[in-house]
């Protein structure tokens, strides 16, 4: 199992990562890209990360995942950062022989990013103001459907 | 005493001021939370970090811990509030 | 909600049709996308359809999905005629201001179209044979989870 | 008698040779389970194509419909075997 992992301030391109998916003849590539959403005069996210810790951590994200799925490969993208409103923020993708496995990795592996990688949010709205974006209880509550 | 690196992120970064900082813990110190207790009393910035420590949590040495892990034998601990990645 | 179905014998690009559901402003698009797979000696598929009826049965599949979760945008398109191993066969997507509305949808989109959706596979081997894909159970038992 | 215009597809259509057909109907074949028994009488490729009737499914008017739905007012009968796109 190929898991391309990275944690970066630049933009990426999932055409071209489903593509490098789509390759290793599986048959079933799923996908789930996060974009900062406007709204409430927000302007942009600042993507905070752990640094020494954030690589280890979606390694064993992407680990569990192949070891409860059938998986020819993960991608796992994250930036870090400022990100204005509309720009891709996470991209996970899995490509597998069974679309359910495909499907349900891709599920799990942002349930867990969402709730077991260390990063933070935080808004910066159009007049200045800044603010810590809160965890939510319905996160956890999705990732631990995967307990 | 033990020299411990901490790491501040987030909320408690800003809260206190700094990205991290070397510390010498005293000996009945043994926990994440005796730490965070310890760190509170240390001025306002702190305290306003750590006032609610349901909403803390911490790493050790790159992996999450709970708050009632000990801190023997670590040589970095990571304070944090919940993640909100993805 | 904007629903883009397409049955075609061209060849279509992924990453251009996720572009079109990320500017939705939705902050979460889920895609998933089916490829010829080798092996066997399988040489090629060739997709057979209902003409006057697949438009319609697509449509009604997408209608029901957005009926069931709050999405901004679905993908749905299906190739036909021969397809090589390794070509794309199908790709549905879904936007939503949720993610696990665009993944549900995204799982009941695929679900529903394999079994759903007038079409036929007919597999065509290296040494000339030939074989219509059977039915599968668990297909059945996939798109019965959303009934 | 009802003139009816049949489309077969898949297994069903290379079974018979044709891909649709234009037929009269006589007025005891009242449902597409009694129409596909009809059509099975006319040969070995039609009695192959609905042999199993198990494996058989059907839409009228670009609607899939049960074995047993009527098929007074149909304008046109496709027969196929079960779905496997995606």
């Amino acid at each position: 199992m190929i898991a391309d992992i990275r944690v970066q301030e630049a933009p990426f391109d999932p055409g071209a990562e489903l593509l490098a998916l789509e390759a290793l003849g599986g048959g079933a590539v799923a996908s789930f890209t996060g974009i900062v959403r406007g709204g409430d005069g927000l302007e942009a996210l600042v993507l905070e990360h752990h640094p020494t810790m954030t690589m280890k951590a979606i390694r064993v994200i992407c680990e569990t995942a192949a070891a409860r799925w059938p998986l020819l490969g993960i991608v796992a993208i994250h930036r870090v950062g400022p990100l204005s409103v509309g720009e891709r923020i996470v991209l996970v993708a899995a490509a597998s022989p069974h679309r359910a496995a495909a499907l349900e990795a891709t599920a799990f592996l942002i349930d867990w990013l969402k709730t077991r990688a260390p990063f933070w949010k935080q808004e910066r709205f159009a007049d200045g103001r800044t603010s810590w974006v809160e965890a939510r209880a319905e996160d956890d509550a999705a990732a631990a459907r995967w307990d | 005493m033990a020299t411990l690196s901490l790491l501040y992120f987030a909320r408690v970064r800003e809260a206190i001021g700094l990205d991290g900082e070397a510390v010498d813990v005293p000996a009945d110190v043994t926990t994440v939370a005796d730490l965070a207790a310890w760190l509170a009393a240390r001025g306002s910035g702190y305290a306003d970090a750590f006032a609610d420590l349901t909403r803390l949590r911490a790493a050790i040495d790159d992996r999450f811990v709970a708050l009632d892990a000990p801190i023997a034998g670590a040589r970095e601990v990571a304070l944090f509030p919940p993640v909100t990645g993805g």
